[in-house]
């Protein structure tokens, strides 16, 4: 396991990062933090359907997306890596908008490249594969940084995208965050294998494991990925060893299944307080800083949750935009339809 | 009747579970999440406690090996009742129900059966995210050898679970999620069996047939309930089992009246109710005063949640288009 | 006409292929040995000595991540064009089509759209094994985003191919394996198009209206061979997509006569000949002179090549349901 | 890679088999090989549908066979096993029966431990998982041995159920039979994995790699695999490297996708020139006693073929048969029908 950035803050050798990588680092990690804890009120309040939060992933999710560079590299997410969709571009309205069910304004941008959440655990798994393949063939430049849970491994899709990445050699970073659960399953129970990496030999491609609450082990190990998949060196897989500190998403509860010392134990190994404590001891960070950047992702994300909140919601109408390039007669009188249904009788 | 224990769907199904696993060991349950968590909406809650982690089997995340490992345990001895998690992920075990499962005692020439149930909630109402609603059930009727079930009451849904369990075939049981805790109602305690192929006229009304099932019947009687405000008398028939098609109690309810609407969950195109019209077409054209309409989803993808009024058959589109067949 | 070249389906297929990745340089081609074999069937032979093994590619055999991957390729700005090597194992993709390359324009709100052509035989008639010849269309009608177009006759199978490439959405194309060398005829040369939603009365007679599609339109031509010898004129209409379906060119042909007979390969229960009578019946009711009766593969697993015959729709039966209706 | 048996018929060690077994493997070999023969020629001349050979990997199939007991154990087959299959129990009438397309009297019999072939390539890996589990569960004794190809390993099926095996620790042992092409895909194309054994690591069970034309290799590694499995060791990955000699099926031309020169190749290392060598060497097998087996093969064959011949071939009703237990209203008013369609008018 690749470790570079101890509990109590203190680094094996120089740290990868420069001073600002930390510090947007860090402010990222933060804003995901209150991002969680604001839709989980959200949803608490009914303003929200499901919420599945980041807490205990931030190293995992953003060490790596910063070894991204979002003006030439692919991000294709499962779902709770809406930090690194943030730092890769994704607007914070956009998300919000996500989460309150307004689909219209959750829309990626165009120019920012980004995949859509999925929803249906490890089908993006091919998808990356294929838009990695399509970067080599159009000689693009760039690479796909695909995320999955330990769960999704033990889909189909999985084995074949990964068999299928290796024959055609792309440029396919495939970042397995395994937070020890899918949601009540722990990953003993999802697979008898001491490391998920070991399965990237089968595929004829690196695989390594790497401490997922570390934020450097995991930035340079993927940076490492990154370098090797530019270069032509083809994909490479990553397990992040994380712990999902929160429950699955809103509607569960976790202590229907697991010890609460194990989280006891996992909050010890904090993702963000490690890094908190080597800025501080850098003095690149502190408690006034802190308190700054709380201040000002608080109104992030007042502004962000107004700005959704403001926008009119998608009507009947929207259903039948995007189904295909053109309505068909029988769409366009399904629409008709709708439309003359949604009106108030 | 009046001294028969009131519980809801989601109880029905598991009082089932429990007392088949009682009667005959060699019933199992698997899938995922459904051990120590009692699955995701807690239908197998406590059978894990009672029946040991042999019977009771937490899988991991792989819906065809689900599916297909069910086949192999059948082979095998035992009875196993798979659940996956949401019928939208059928979609991902598909090549392991329809071309092995339902095919295996054809292939084998009755050698090997196939007494496999998998229990999978699906349907709209609850504002739940893609693919948890999808409503995909005729996408197995042209699985031949495979039966589909789709209870719509608590009575039903014990009912339907127990004789698909010990059906030697195949059988895909359908939890209407969006009824598994808001309805409740009396069920028959220890054995009590439903058999397939049997319709259910839920409600009788002289003017104009409903034909439904899982929980659009519920959406057909409240519409029915509205008619009858307006003088128009609505029979409502819950088909239950889909394949096998219950025709003849079909035929007998359409010729009432003369005048049906399908109503479903699924997209219109396509859908079951499609051929349920073909049917009626064929065998009681000549009682057939209106054109049969069908009231179903609309042919685009699941919306969000929140958006999903707009898609899904409502009670007013049932009242309006049940008037225009009544009026034809 | 006459100096238009004869081809077989398969080479209208092979031609348009050419053809378009001659014209355009991001589409390309991959499954299972379509590359230095020319695919099971040769159909894409000589494609990959014309344009290099980067833009025709022998893939791993895997149609989940064929299909997956043609998705990605898609968002990445190729135009791929995969063959899956038998319809019947478009199952083990079948979570792939339906749930994600169909759907993957709608959920990112136009910001991605999946012009992808999935190319697949099917059919009986060839006495081949197993799954090989499995008719499942009607499995994909309810995955709205996905178009489903089936040729029956060289000229469309280039013209309707060409669409499919252009498409901005995903297409099923589906090939009648048993007419990829059965039949020739004048196929335009150069860029010929045939639009989506616009069916072909291939036959016209005023008694009866059989509709079909993909093989199943050569079994009506020649029922309505037999049947003119009797004095019965048959039309014949070739719906060519079913996604979209030509609703209007549908109902003309119904009107016509008023009686109608469907005619398809797949099992009879929940075929999309189901959809086609009840969209007849909604929209023509009053035109409607008999029960529309289907012809249709009998509702069990598919047997052994040997057995086929037992199974499929034949042109006897096809004349003794027109018969039967014109004299209804 | 496991060698015992050199392609000069001398062996490393002692062999592993009896004189019994080898002899016994040897007749098995020949019958595998005249039983390709004569199908083909029927295929030729209109009397089978479609066949393809075993040609090249009978030690493989028969090493590998052998080392399960029919009694006891369970053979879950692809479509390439024939001989395994018949050593197991199947009648050669049966499998006659299988590729006449007399689909009745192909059925396995009770009592013989076989599944059907399976056409969906990888599909019956779950199944296999899930008869073994079933053995674990009942207490029953014996293992499941499943066969599949390189190609098959390319599925998801493939990885879902070494998955699941693993994490249930099921008695299975997954033979793997790498005969180097999928149709005309050469495994290279196939995977970039330099070892497919190397996939059961990331399973968390072992993997082997043996030579697939050395009867003794196969025989020993799987007999291992069947004591692993049967004291609670849980399943084993063999790939069992052989070549694909003849073509795929009967519809297939393999001088259109590979060079002759590699065939030539490999037939240098045919499997049953070594035991044909070993055997004589040892003074259990000779010219003469070849001959007589031989003799034997072919009149076994002929009554086998004849049984075939002189049966009634299955009439419409048969369709109807074993699609349920009982057939609905529905089925049996389509049944009547095709009774009546049948009927010569
Ligand atoms: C194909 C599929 N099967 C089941 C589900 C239901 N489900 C949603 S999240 C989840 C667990 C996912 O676990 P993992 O891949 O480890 O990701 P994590 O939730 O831990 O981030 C499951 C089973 C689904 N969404 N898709
Ligand atoms: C799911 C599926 N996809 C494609 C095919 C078509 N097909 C038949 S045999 C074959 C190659 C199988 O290769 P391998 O698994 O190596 O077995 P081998 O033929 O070499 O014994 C293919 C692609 C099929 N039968 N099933
Ligand atoms: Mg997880
Ligand atoms: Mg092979």
């Amino acid at each position: 396991m690749i470790e570079l950035l101890g509990v109590d803050g203190t680094v094996r050798g120089t740290s990868p990062m420069t001073s600002k990588q930390v510090v947007d680092a860090l402010r990222l990690m933060l804003l995901s933090r209150a991002v969680d804890d604001r839709l989980i009120k959200l949803q608490r309040m009914g303003r929200v359907g499901v919420y599945g939060p980041v807490h205990g992933q931030e190293a995992a999710v953003i060490g790596s997306a910063m070894a991204l560079d979002p003006h030439r590299d692919w991000i294709v997410p499962a779902s709770r890596e809406h930090p690194a969709m943030l730092r890769h571009g994704l607007p914070l309205m956009n998300m919000f908008a996500t989460y309150m069910g307004n689909f219209d304004a959750a829309a990626i941008p165009d120019g920012v490249r980004l995949l859509p959440r999925q929803q249906a655990i490890g089908a993006q798994l091919p998808h990356a594969a294929g838009l990695a393949w399509a970067l080599k063939l159009r000689r693009a430049g760039g690479v796909v940084a695909v995320y999955f849970g330990e769960g999704a491994s033990s889909e189909g899709d999985f084995h074949e995208a990964s068999n299928l990445a290796g024959v055609m050699r792309v440029p396919l970073v495939m970042l397995l965050i395994n937070n020890h659960y899918a949601i009540s399953t722990p990953v003993h129970r999802q697979t008898a294998a001491t490391e998920l990496a070991a399965r990237a030999d089968g595929y004829g491609f690196p695989g390594f494991v790497v401490d997922g609450n570390d934020l450097f082990a995991v930035y340079a190990t993927t940076l490492d990925a990154v370098n090797r998949a530019l270069s032509g060196g083809g994909p490479t897989l990553i397990e992040c060893r994380t712990y999902r500190i929160g429950f699955h998403n809103t509607s569960d509860n976790p202590k229907e299944y697991r010890d609460p010392a194990e989280v006891d134990e996992a909050e010890q190994r904090d993702p963000i307080e490690r890094v908190r404590r080597f800025a501080t001891r850098e003095g690149i960070w502190s408690a006034a800083i802190e308190s700054a950047a709380l201040d000002e992702i608080r109104s992030q994300i007042e502004t962000a949750q107004r700005q959704v909140e403001e926008l009119p919601r998608p009507g009947a109408a929207a259903i039948f935009e995007h189904v295909y390039e053109q309505l068909s007669p029988r769409l366009e009188q399904q629409k008709a339809e709708a439309l003359d249904d949604a009106r108030p009788s | 009747m009046s001294d028969q224990p009131e519980l809801s769907v989601l109880e029905a199904i598991r009082e089932a579970l429990f007392e088949e696993m009682g009667r005959d060991e060699r019933v199992m349950v698997l899938g995922m999440d459904v051990g120590r968590l009692g699955g995701v909406f807690r239908v197998t809650r406590g059978l894990m406690e009672r029946y040991g982690p042999e019977r009771v089997v937490d899988t991991p995340l792989a819906e065809g090996a689900i599916v297909g490992a069910s086949l192999g345990l059948a082979i095998g001895g035992m009875v196993p009742v798979a659940e996956v998690q949401f019928l939208g992920f059928t979609h991902q075990a598909f090549h392991q129900i329809g071309p092995q499962l339902a095919r295996y005692r054809f292939r084998s020439r009755g050698r090997f059966s196939a007494q496999v149930t998998i229990r999978a909630p699906f349907g709209g109402g609850t504002r739940t995210p893609e693919f948890h609603p999808d409503a995909i059930e005729a996408q197995f009727v042209q699985a031949p050898g495979v039966k589909i079930v789709c209870p719509a009451f608590p009575d039903d849904a014990k009912g339907l679970l127990l004789e698909a369990i010990r059906d030697p075939d195949p059988v895909l049981y359908l939890e209407p999620q969006r009824l598994y805790r808001s309805i409740r109602g009396p069920v028959p305690p220890g054995d009590h069996t439903v058999p397939f192929g049997s319709s259910r006229l839920v409600r009788e009304g002289k003017d104009v047939l409903l034909v439904a099932w899982s929980a659009a019947v519920h959406l057909c009687l409240e519409a029915a309930g509205l008619l009858a405000q307006d003088g128009v008398e609505a029979s409502v028939l819950d088909l239950r089992t889909l394949v096998p098609l219950d025709v003849a109690g079909l035929i007998a309810a359409v010729e009432q009246s003369g005048k049906v609407v399908v109503v479903h969950e699924a997209p219109l195109t396509g859908g079951f109710g499609a051929e349920i019209v073909a049917t009626i077409q064929q065998e009681a054209f000549g009682s057939l005063d209106a054109p049969i309409r069908r009231v179903a989803a609309r042919d685009t993808p699941y919306p969000p949640g929140s958006m999903e009024d707009y898609f899904l058959p409502s009670v007013r589109r049932i009242v309006a288009a049940a008037r225009a067949t009544v009026e034809y």
